[in-house]
């Protein structure tokens, strides 16, 4: 995590349902209507780094300033311009999904940014709920990726030098290659990080 | 939409990063950790600066910058209004709108800086990476005497921000008496097999070491300082045993 | 970066080596350097030239070698020594069919702990035994395969074991360094972002009072205020 | 060449070197300031992996001379590049044990030259048949092994020093901003506070005007420089090429107000695998933190997750994985070690 990190900035591109709870004006260009209004009701996806602000920043005091303080507005009712609805990625749907078979689920297709995106989700509804549920998963899911990470790495014949894919036939290979096309990017750092380290260890080994 | 041009350079960015990666990780795997002596020119571990890409994002964020400088003004003077006719109604609404619109373009504005920033540090530290992977020539780059003709593939800035950075390191290498003598740019591998046996393959005659006069005759075996013969091994005169 | 992206977070192999290397190890030297000293020698550049003087390891035992009889040197010097036929390394003592049968049995008996081996078994192990495989009294392959099993035994006890993996702590006694470091960008990988799920649930307000939470706490207190404070 | 062998004997038995004069002034008032200075716990100095650092009040003990063996320092060094490699943050930077080590490295590299010197010289002076057999198989020569060994030696240590040295640059690139921010913060804190009592000054041992700043207790001079001209350059690129295109309240590299904070910090609650030592030199009576159970004898210390209250044992001896931020402390105290 941090600003300049490539994978957070495209985890915050995530699409999130948007509902507005006031007309404006002049934003009709993020419904693809230039120049037009948006009316309150209005259901539109807007990426993550947009909405996340919209929805927490209040409407109804022009600012928050306190020397601009609305003196007409003394009784502040916090709304904000709009309320961010579940993504996609978090319906009962996938949910039930998750919790159905949490190993063999292709996470990449739901969400590339799965995690990224569940942990932004649960911070800003402290969803304790989705929180157990992601961990469960990806606790599930580590174990088989430690296993993969640790079955594919390169065989060293004990006279020659030369390597050669273990798995004597290419099934093994396109499993691995398969399986890691349903991890989530978090998921595919980590097993090509355990992967090498396993491999450069392996290469030590019989290198000695 | 706003963000979208950054969001591809993001993306661009994501891949470079990836694929310098495993050209830099196999060069710690060989034998001299890392430093690159046989870097040919051919290569390029860092892709073309994306002139095209970077400025369509700058015009746009000039689109924003109007924007908001608009809508300031335009809430000034409505602001003004507001005090004279205090109109409550279509001044608080007015303010909401503006708010939101302000909002958007501030945080589109926020986005695109963070996706330009991320994409010049992520090749600013393949710079780094270069620099620090002997990959530079050691003279001015533009001319020095090797195998490039130029870096084509930096922008103006960045050139000038690598051969900053490489008088950097130069300098304060030979400045400081603990960088040059522990040999701060050396091998990041752990040495081993400082002396190694070797067997000599073609006559090639005396060679001169620190540790004395050796007469390299075919087939002849030595045990010698490692560093000594490295390029006698690459050529392929001598042998490891 | 000053530092390879793949060395950030872990050690290579060779650097594991590297420590094992600087580690002390019993060795039978072929030959002698301790000195008589006749102090009338005019000798003195052979004398000179021909002592230890090092500045990470005592260098009295390097200079006061007598053949066969055994003294401890630092590995790395043994290995050196070793190369030269100018020593014979004394494997230790936990490197037998005997005792490495003990611990295959151990391993066996305790599936929720590892065997008690030095940190560096795996690596003094496999450096031994292709730098001095003739310094052994066991067969050479019967040692090989028992390390082999041992290896396969306690990789199979991790792997069973990461499904306890969670955002507080785990305790790995006896894991040597490269079982470690092996396993590292696993757990830890893992781990963190078990934590972080962990962390971003209960909010941030009890994650240390290092980060004082200026947001305002608005809409129910389950949105944060994260957002711009420029205002209008 | 006149050479008394006394003192050539002399100089090849010692195996610790004699190291006081090496000013030790550097930081007088290093642990006055301790907690002054360390609001952040990544800024508290790593006395005691220094070791002179320590007794620097004790005027009487100016006249003893401390020795540190240069055995010690290196296994420390070999601590110290462990710890850092492993650590998320940056250590305190151990000034006193780098110089003592850059002394040994040219002292030794200067022994080498002379001793390679001597050493052909009186080679030349043999036959050429004599010479012949030399550079064929040098090292069956029993005579060139301790040079060999020492020449391999010193390359062992420069390779520590210079993994050591090239982990931390690559922290200080990584949270260039972040370090550059803790200095601010500090020298802001410091005229604020000349500003309030000025008073004062004539009763604190140290004037502020001479108390070391964060960063100078946290890096080298060397590593203070690299730090402020590399990010001038990065700063230099990242304006030209992005921040002058942007409205001027856009235009900071360090913003924290704005929706995504600018400025990386380590990630202090990254999980580490550590080794508990217990207290150096096995003080285990004088250790407040240190715990015990009886039946067996168990010595531990205790720490606590913030968040869920849960406690936790850390043994002596054994090896576990937890959040850095939660053993830091014993860290620095050389209590644990990084593995």
């Amino acid at each position: 995590m941090g600003y300049y990190d490539l994978d957070d900035i495209l985890a915050d591109s995530a699409e999130i349902p948007c509902k507005f709870l006031h007309d404006i004006p002049g934003l009709g260009y993020l419904e693809n209507n230039p120049g037009g209004t948006i009316h309150v009701n209005t259901q539109l996806k807007l990426p993550l780094w947009l909405a996340r602000v919209l929805a927490i920043i209040d409407a109804s005091s022009a600012s928050d300033d306190v020397g601009n303080a609305d003196i007409f507005n003394t009784e502040q009712q916090f709304t904000p311009f709009l309320n961010m609805l579940t993504p996609e990625t978090f319906t009962n749907k996938v949910i039930n999904a998750i919790k159905t078979d949490p190993i063999s689920l292709d996470l990449h297709s739901i969400n590339p940014y799965f995690y990224a995106l569940a942990i932004k989700w649960i911070e800003l509804f402290s969803d304790k709920d989705l929180a157990e549920i992601v961990s469960d998963l990806l606790l599930q899911r580590s174990q088989v990726i430690n296993a993969h990470a640790n079955s594919t790495t390169i065989s060293y014949n004990n006279n020659s030098n030369s390597t050669s894919s273990t798995g004597n036939n290419n099934t093994t290979n396109n499993n691995h290659a398969l399986f890691t096309l349903t991890l989530d990017e978090f998921e595919k750092k980590i097993y090509k990080e355990a992967n090498d380290s396993y491999k450069d260890i392996k290469k030590w080994i019989y290198q000695y | 939409m706003y963000g979208d041009l950054a969001n591809k350079l993001i993306i661009e960015a994501k891949r470079t990063e990836q694929l310098t990666q495993k050209y830099l990780d196999a060069a710690l795997n060989s034998d001299n950790g890392g430093i690159r002596n046989d870097f040919n020119g051919n290569e390029t571990i860092i892709p073309m600066y994306n002139d095209e890409l970077i400025y369509n994002i700058l015009k746009e964020v000039n689109q924003l910058k109007q924007n908001t400088e608009y809508l300031q003004h335009i809430k000034q003077e409505e602001e003004e209004t507001k005090d004279q006719l205090k109109d409550v109604l279509s001044g608080h609404s007015n303010d909401k709108i503006r708010k939101c619109q302000y909002f958007v373009n501030l945080l589109c504005l926020e986005r695109n800086k963070r996706c330009l920033m991320a994409y010049q540090r992520m090749r600013s530290d393949i710079i780094d990476k270069m620099v620090w992977n002997g990959l530079i020539g050691s003279n001015n780059m533009y001319n020095n005497g090797s195998k490039r003709s130029g870096y084509n593939e930096l922008s103006h800035y960045e050139q000038e921000y690598m051969s900053q950075y490489k008088n950097l390191i130069d300098e304060m290498n030979s400045e400081s008496e603990l960088w040059s003598s522990i040999e701060i740019m050396g091998n990041m591998n752990p040495p081993s097999d400082i002396f190694i046996d070797i067997r000599v393959l073609k006559d090639i005659g005396e060679i001169q070491t620190e540790y004395g006069t050796f007469n390299f005759v075919k087939d002849s075996q030595f045990y010698v300082r490692q560093s000594d013969v490295e390029r006698l091994i690459q050529q392929g005169y001598v042998q490891k045993i | 970066m000053s530092l390879p992206k793949k060395l950030q977070d872990t050690f290579s192999p060779k650097e594991l080596q590297f420590m094992v290397e600087n580690e002390p190890i019993k060795i039978f030297p072929r030959f002698t350097t301790r000195q008589r000293i006749n102090k009338h020698s005019d000798d003195i550049l052979d004398l000179y030239s021909n002592r230890w003087k090092m500045i990470t390891m005592p260098d009295t035992a390097l200079n006061n070698m007598v053949a066969m009889q055994s003294t401890t040197v630092t590995l790395w010097i043994a290995l050196l020594l070793k190369q030269q036929n100018k020593c014979n390394i004394i494997a230790p003592e936990w490197l037998t069919c005997k005792a490495l049968d003990r611990a295959i049995q151990f391993e066996q008996n305790n599936t929720r702990r590892f065997s008690p081996l030095p940190w560096d078994w795996l690596i003094l192990s496999e450096i031994l035994f292709k730098k001095a495989p003739d310094d052994f009294h066991d067969p050479i392959h019967e040692l090989r395969s028992r390390i082999q099993d041992l290896r396969e035994i306690r990789q199979l006890k991790v792997a069973k074991g990461i499904k306890y993996m969670n955002e507080s702590h785990l305790q790995l006694d006896n894991l040597s360094i490269l079982e470690i470091n092996e396993l590292r960008p696993f757990i830890s990988g893992i781990m963190d972002k078990l934590k972080e799920i962990h962390l971003a649930a209960v909010g941030p307000e009890i994650e240390g009072d290092k980060e004082e939470n200026d947001g305002e706490e608005i809409f129910n207190g389950t949105l944060r205020n994260d957002s711009s404070r420029q205002s209008l | 060449m006149s050479l008394d062998i006394d003192d050539i004997l002399a100089e090849l038995d010692r195996d610790t070197t004699v190291v006081d004069n090496i000013s030790s002034d550097n930081f007088p008032n290093a642990n006055n300031n301790r907690h002054k200075l360390t609001k952040d716990y990544s800024l508290s100095p790593n006395s005691s992996l220094d070791t002179t650092t320590v007794p620097q009040h004790n005027n009487s003990s100016s006249g003893k001379k401390k020795v540190i063996s240069s055995i010690e320092d290196f296994s420390k060094l070999m601590t110290l590049w462990k710890n850092e490699r492993c650590s998320p943050d940056l250590l305190p930077y151990p000034h006193l044990l780098m110089k003592r080590m850059l002394i040994r490295i040219q002292e030794q590299m200067e022994h080498l030259e002379i001793l390679s010197m001597n050493f052909f010289e009186a080679q030349g002076n043999n036959s050429s048949d004599n010479r012949r057999n030399m550079s064929n198989a040098p090292v069956n020569n029993n005579k060139m092994l301790p040079l060999l060994c020492m020449e391999a030696e010193l390359e062992r240590v420069k390779f520590v020093i210079r993994s050591y040295l090239r982990c931390r640059l690559a922290k200080i690139d990584k949270y260039s901003i972040y370090l550059r921010q803790i200095n601010e913060q500090y020298l802001n804190e410091e005229i604020n506070e000349e500003n309030d009592d000025d008073a004062d000054d004539d009763d604190k041992e140290n004037p502020s005007s001479l108390r070391i700043s964060p960063l100078e207790k946290l890096l080298s001079p060397e590593e203070i420089r690299y730090h402020q001209s590399h990010f001038s350059l990065l700063l230099n690129l990242l304006n030209e090429s992005v921040l002058k295109y942007m409205p001027d309240e856009l235009q900071a590299v360090n913003d924290t107000e704005a929706s995504i904070n600018m400025i990386d910090e380590p990630d202090y609650n990254k999980f580490v695998f550590i080794k508990v030592k217990g207290p150096p030199n096995n003080l285990y009576d004088t250790d407040p933190l240190l715990k015990k159970r009886t039946h067996p004898d168990i010595y531990y210390y205790s720490i606590t997750i913030p968040e869920t209250k849960e406690d936790i044992d850390l043994i002596i001896g054994s090896i576990y994985i937890v959040r850095y931020s939660l053993i830091k402390n014993l860290l620095l105290d050389e209590k644990i070690e990084l593995l």
